[in-house]
């Protein structure tokens, strides 16, 4: 695993009383497994994490792979404003969240948010309100290829 | 004044290009978007997008300075 | 890896489009990277996963370990109900809950729920479900010991 | 009747047994429990307990037939 999400996470592990938060992007596969050890931890009672995959389908339509693009710098910045707010809003120890951009095929992993907490209720409300966060406020765009051999950018209305 | 553009997702293959430097007399966002969109066949409604300005987002109206980098940006769709 | 778990997650593998849910206990450690190989699939955009661990504190007492003890036949019958509820209530794909028995050390993992399905809104909801019912209806019961040398069941007031 | 009781948790502390088969006259899980409460020093009240009878959930008036197995639950703390 190269790219910058392993990295964050040793880090997390070296310095295990940190409490932090991390947003992150990924021009190689996400390694899950080396993301959920970045939350775990001896206070820790509960973790929530979300995956989010690329689907073989999307509004009846056949998908055949997807490319994400990201405007990186602001996505880093904006990401990292939203992680801090989970910070601030629920009672967690620490969140992270990788976001995939490239070439993906399907099943890949697009999106990995992982939070921890002393308890579940913080641990899943602010999984859940990264997840949401960052689907409408972080400048990353996809494109779907489709069977038919078309392909568009999605851009869901506002 | 001098701008950099950064193009992405629709934009930028309406645009066919990543970035360029556009020199422009426009001194807010919303008056440079509106030369691009005539330059690269835009939707000359802006209500849909977002401005960042040095990689931070801005108001429409934000006070350009010579060498800001622009983007105009689509509804997102990550996650 | 031992355990029924592991089992059940190679079935989950095997036939692909079969939508199941799963309940199991686990006498040996839960592999979680063996259990969420069991929630992938081409068709999912959406995996929510909780893992419950063993703290090192609860309610102010330094905990140096615990035991969990199942009524197995009853605690996987009720698991089995909540798993199938999970399905009737929400539009998800497949549900497993892996609940670990016997002495576990502290950071090891207790319980272990994943949720796949098309949509985040349904897995988390399905996977929240399941850690709730399992909390309060399957027949297991955790016995703490304290760094001051006592230990105790608890048994939460209803 | 002979019934097959299983202890867990507390109650299996308590009894200092995990399961025995006992002889009574209790023809219900509430008389049944209030026979074992006064043998092996349980809280005399039951409300806080469930009853399995067969590994089933059942009630306190549950009519018990010869053999069936038997569990006091306490509160449960899985998870």
């Amino acid at each position: 695993m190269s790219g910058s999400a392993p990295r964050a996470m040793d880090g997390c592990l070296r310095d295990f009383q940190m409490h932090t938060s991390v947003f992150t992007l990924s021009y190689s596969p996400i390694d899950a497994a080396a993301l959920r050890r970045g939350i775990e931890g001896l206070g820790i009672g509960a973790a929530v994490v979300f995956e989010g995959r690329v689907r073989d389908h999307n509004d009846g339509r056949i998908v055949l792979g997807l490319v994400y693009q990201a405007y990186a710098e602001l996505a880093k910045a904006e990401g990292a404003r939203i992680m801090d707010e989970a910070r601030e809003r629920f009672a967690i120890e620490r969140a992270v969240c990788v976001h995939r951009t490239g070439e993906l095929a399907l099943g890949e992993l697009a999106v990995w948010v992982g939070v921890c907490a002393a308890h579940r209720d913080a641990a899943f409300a602010a999984c859940r309100y990264v997840i949401d966060e960052v689907k409408v406020r972080v400048p990353i765009w996809k494109r779907e290829h489709y069977a038919d051999g078309d392909a568009e950018w999605l851009h869901p209305a506002d | 004044m001098n701008y950099q553009l950064l193009y992405f997702a629709s934009l930028r293959d309406a645009a066919g290009r990543v970035e360029e430097t556009v020199a422009s007399q426009a001194r807010d966002p919303r008056t440079l978007y509106t030369e691009l969109a005539a330059r690269y066949g835009f939707n000359p409604t802006n209500t849909h997008l977002r401005v960042a300005v040095n990689s931070a987002f801005a108001m429409w109206d934000h006070a350009l300075a010579d060498g800001d980098e622009v983007a105009f940006l689509p509804p997102v769709s990550g996650g």
